[in-house]
């Protein structure tokens, strides 16, 4: 195991993988920025170093300051969390060229899954269903040929984006017209990259992904589902584990996604993201080469350290256990809990926190870097806290929840715990029937 | 306004300790004109961990437990690389010198070689432009240069230390 | 200006130290005439909850947001059984008279039974000893008597309520 | 299953049954003190009624004002949680008289197994070992021809008490002489019973004790076996599920814990504490008739809300699931933060607790009714929290626990968390060698 790492992020998961760290009698460097000094992992950490200004491209996104930071304080290895640099390619091989383990998974292996259009012949490859979608498009006449082909509505998607960003949907010809070239200067502008492809658009899909963890070897296993299908314009907000799905239809899914990530030799923690239709087909959209903000729940219905994982087996221990040992009891829920006024079109709400009460009691994990007087920086996302309820049923993980949301307190800034409250309490929730337009469809907001 | 609102009000003024709030509309029905006063209490904390007045690091907020208690955690971190929170500290009690701070992470080196003579002395005269010392990032030497002529009052660092993003490494007198 | 733009305005004011602001306004369509006044605290504390010296409830920490964000639980109980945060603040209000308050848990009973005349009303006069009201605990009547001669000025709960230890009755301006 | 309940407890027991009561929809009132108002159990609840002055004796053993509270508010049924009158047949019984439903055992079966004496004929009875003891001693002659029948060292055991009150250690005739009649003095005074009985004193013993669980229709289950040998003056300090002795013993002693309750007709949660000596013989001590402070690590380990299960066999729902169901997964520990200054002799620090941040993350669960400007009574017992850590080994919850409490703060108020810090870093602690005079014998405080 390592002797000392350094974390390349922020807030809640640089707070976890701290966490992870210390379990593992790991020591762990925290990497900051100047808005970040007075932050949890920073204060908690065994050592912490200022690597760039509040602005994520000089600090987070700074390459040379993360490297150079992890050499200089004798780090073996970086963890890069997720979002930031954790899905980089380039930033992984420079690590492995200045002899630093990156803590996730190669940097061929984020090369090959990582682009949305290779991905897709990827899973071809694997035998791994895929929705009906084209291939990168040279013009409009081609997005227009494709779209009568397979039936309007379609989905218009940037080949280099993911997590919902870069994606439009398409009801008609004109539509198609109006949006196709505005879609791909955005893309051209947000990823450098303006190549588009059309999918065809499923309606009411449920979003269902597999936990997955190869050793590097060509050893993938799964840790079952999460469904995180309560999405608000493409980001979750709500997630469980495992999916109410038929039992058989899961293991297809799991088993698919095995598939993919054995097939590219996938190393560490990903996660295969499928849409899954009222019919029960399923398509796999995208794969996810990180830690995923959801993780929790995978670990509180596995019992299983994730991130303790990511360390095992990017320190070359290899997986700690096989696929008949992952064992799933019971149901978790999480919410994520920003800093946003879910009463104002959920604007960010960035200030001090002047006072934090989280919940506790049996069946409740909270992971937050927030404490009672610590200031949002206003130049990262607006993730506060994650607040993930087990319970035997689903019908107990969600009495939890409540319950437990109820007794939290946050003074300072706004939250969306209020918004999840009435998430939990719908009765289309309640009964599961959860897809991605579900705010959207079922919620008035 | 009616009873719920008053309500209201008196919950906030209570959550952020305002002692004193008057209001005045004139009742006008469009764009009604009005007043406004509010006063806060003198700030004095409640059972703070850290005692008020008492010289805390900027940015920490002195009413937090979390912070305080990591006192250890930084002083750990200070063991390990210069911390951060020395440098605003000492800058206020020689606020004479302009700041020479470093614009990456590295490794300060006062000489361009091990046998070779430093860039800089305390007492030296240094003009805009001149290298002051080089730090080394990724296999990279980076010359640092003075950006303001004068005399280097004092070198806050070591041959080899390592250096984070933004600390004080040397200050310097403008002439 | 309504509640959420005062509620804003306090918050702003917590978070940036400013003691004090005033806001006047005419209301005018176009170019609207208006005046700003603001003074900051002296030494600002960052973060802190919320100062002492505030009048609050005895009892409840001033500093805390637990308690003020318990506000709807404590207003649910307040319909369930009189909440006993009321008394504190309603005996301020009318410190002159003597409180009689319920030595145990029960039933309020205002008469001996359901037929006959209530024991006091308001304006009555009360001698030491008399019965004013009977409290019903697990089928036994307690007797509750005046412990001063005075004037009935105020009885708070009705009959058959239920209240709870401590809990002020009636008030009695002492002769 | 109950509509409404009420609460007859305070501080983190409160907080724990009304959270219980939340998740099953059950309505719960709070009865408090005077001292308690401002108690996070009272801002939680759905209702609260105070029952009394600050005094224990006026309030919360208030008999006639909490089933008063229990009628005026149209509560169906009492949690006594632990302490003050959890194990009083008398005030379960006149519950039943008020047709109020007591959650916890019958009233026999309190008056039964609560008497130390009574207790021990019964384990005899159903074939469960005791220490060799004595019955209720007429005088001192009494006592010197048992002593010197089985040997000293013995234990002076005063018939009524409990939960380490009551007892004093006996090293030859001439202590027995100096100690018998004040034994009894004090026995008269705290129990009001003079009765006095004497044991066989065993050496650095393990306190094991087993989680029951009774229908009582004459089905019993157990939840497996806690070790409670970390005791400060007979007070556990931390303790831990399962015990790491032999798991055939640890069969044995749940078998004969099952016994003994099925043989009194048990009901509802019951914990049955037994000595093992160092050569694996175990003496049945005590049964306590009630949910216990520790029962948290019996849940983590278990999965299995044993709060929840005392409302549905109360309710009449007879036991939720049966012997096989019960699985043990992991290890769990449980440190009791009292507000006592471990460097001054563990004195009561009461006060305001000014700021507070308990830990989070993977494998933690918080118990506390302490937030930030809590005013700690100082009428009550000094417990303001428990900090539970499982991990998959004995080892992951160490070093979670360790992880765990590093990040606590508790400011206002000294806390024993440096103290548990101390025996979780002890190697004796680390690698199992624990007996209950582990703190006088193992550490040097």
């Amino acid at each position: 195991m390592f002797k000392k790492i350094l974390i390349a992020n922020r807030g809640e998961i640089a707070l976890r993988v701290l966490r992870a760290a210390r379990e593992l009698g790991v020591k762990a460097v925290v990497a900051y920025s100047e808005a970040d000094e007075t932050s949890l992992p920073v204060l908690l950490a065994d050592e912490s170093i200022c690597i760039g200004p509040a602005a994520s491209s000089g600090s987070y996104l700074n390459v040379r300051n993360l490297l150079s930071a992890a050499l200089v304080t004798g780090a073996e290895a970086i963890h890069p969390g997720y979002g930031f640099l954790a899905e980089n390619a380039e930033f992984a091989e420079m690590c492995e060229e200045h002899h630093l383990t990156f803590i996730g998974p190669r940097p061929e292996n984020i090369e090959r899954i990582g682009d949305k259009a290779r991905a897709r012949s990827l899973a071809i490859e694997a035998g791994v269903p895929i929705t009906p979608g084209s291939d990168p498009l040279a013009d409009l006449a081609a997005a227009h040929a494709f779209a009568a082909e397979v039936g309007y509505p379609v989905i218009l998607k940037a080949s280099a984006g993911g997590g919902g960003r870069g994606m439009r949907v398409v009801q008609s010809p004109n539509d198609l017209e109006r949006n196709f070239v505005q879609a791909q200067e955005e893309a051209r502008a947000a990823f450098g990259d303006p190549r588009m492809y059309l999918e065809r658009f499923l309606e009411e899909p449920r979003h269902v992904e597999i936990q997955v963890f190869g050793d590097g070897e060509g050893e993938v296993i799964h840790f079952y589902d999460r469904d995180c299908s309560i999405q608000r314009r493409y980001q979750k907000v709500l997630e469980e584990a495992p999916s109410i799905l038929d039992p058989a239809l899961r293991a297809d899914i799991a088993e698919a996604a095995v598939r993919l990530a054995r097939h590219i030799g996938y190393r560490g923690a990903g996660t295969c993201e499928f849409l899954v239709d009222r019919e029960g087909r399923f398509y796999f959209s995208e794969m996810n080469t990180r830690i995923q903000v959801e993780h929790p729940v995978t670990e509180m219905v596995t019992r299983f350290d994730l991130v303790q994982e990511q360390f095992r087996v990017a320190a070359g221990e290899g997986l700690s256990l096989r696929q008949e040992d992952v064992r799933l009891e019971g149901h978790a829920i999480e919410v994520r809990v920003n800093a946003e006024d879910p009463d104002h079109d959920f604007r960010p709400s960035a200030g001090v926190v002047t006072d934090v009460h989280w919940p506790g009691g049996p069946g409740i994990r909270v992971d937050s870097h927030v404490y009672a007087g610590y200031r949002i920086p206003p130049n990262y996302d607006s993730l506060i806290a994650k607040v993930i309820a087990w319970g035997p049923t689903r019908a107990m993980a969600i009495a939890r929840m409540e319950r437990a949301l109820r007794e939290t307190v946050v003074e300072g800034v706004a939250t969306t715990i209020p918004f999840h409250l009435r998430v939990l309490d719908n009765a289309f929730y309640r009964r599961g029937a959860v897809y991605t337009n579900f705010i959207a469809r079922r919620m008035s907001i | 306004m009616d009873v719920k609102e008053l309500k209201r009000l008196m919950d906030a003024m209570k959550a952020t300790g305002t002692a004193e709030l008057e209001l005045e509309w004139d009742g006008s029905e469009e764009r009604p004109g009005g007043r406004v006063a509010l006063r806060r209490e003198s700030p004095v904390m409640p059972g703070g961990p850290a005692s008020p007045g008492a010289p805390t690091q900027p940015g920490i907020p002195a009413s937090s437990g979390v912070a305080a208690a990591a006192a250890g955690a930084l002083e750990a971190m200070a063991a390990g690389t210069p911390a951060a929170g020395e440098v605003p500290a000492a800058a206020e009690e020689k606020a004479k010198g302009t700041d020479v701070v470093a614009p990456i992470v590295g490794t300060f080196y006062a000489a361009p070689s091990p046998d070779t003579q430093v860039f800089v002395r305390v007492g030296d005269q240094v003009k805009v432009g001149q290298v002051l010392c080089v730090i080394e990032a990724m296999k990279l030497m980076n010359e640092i240069e003075a950006e303001v002529a004068g005399t280097v009052v004092e070198i806050l660092v070591r041959n080899e230390d390592p250096v984070e993003y933004g600390q004080v490494l040397m200050r310097i007198a403008p002439a």
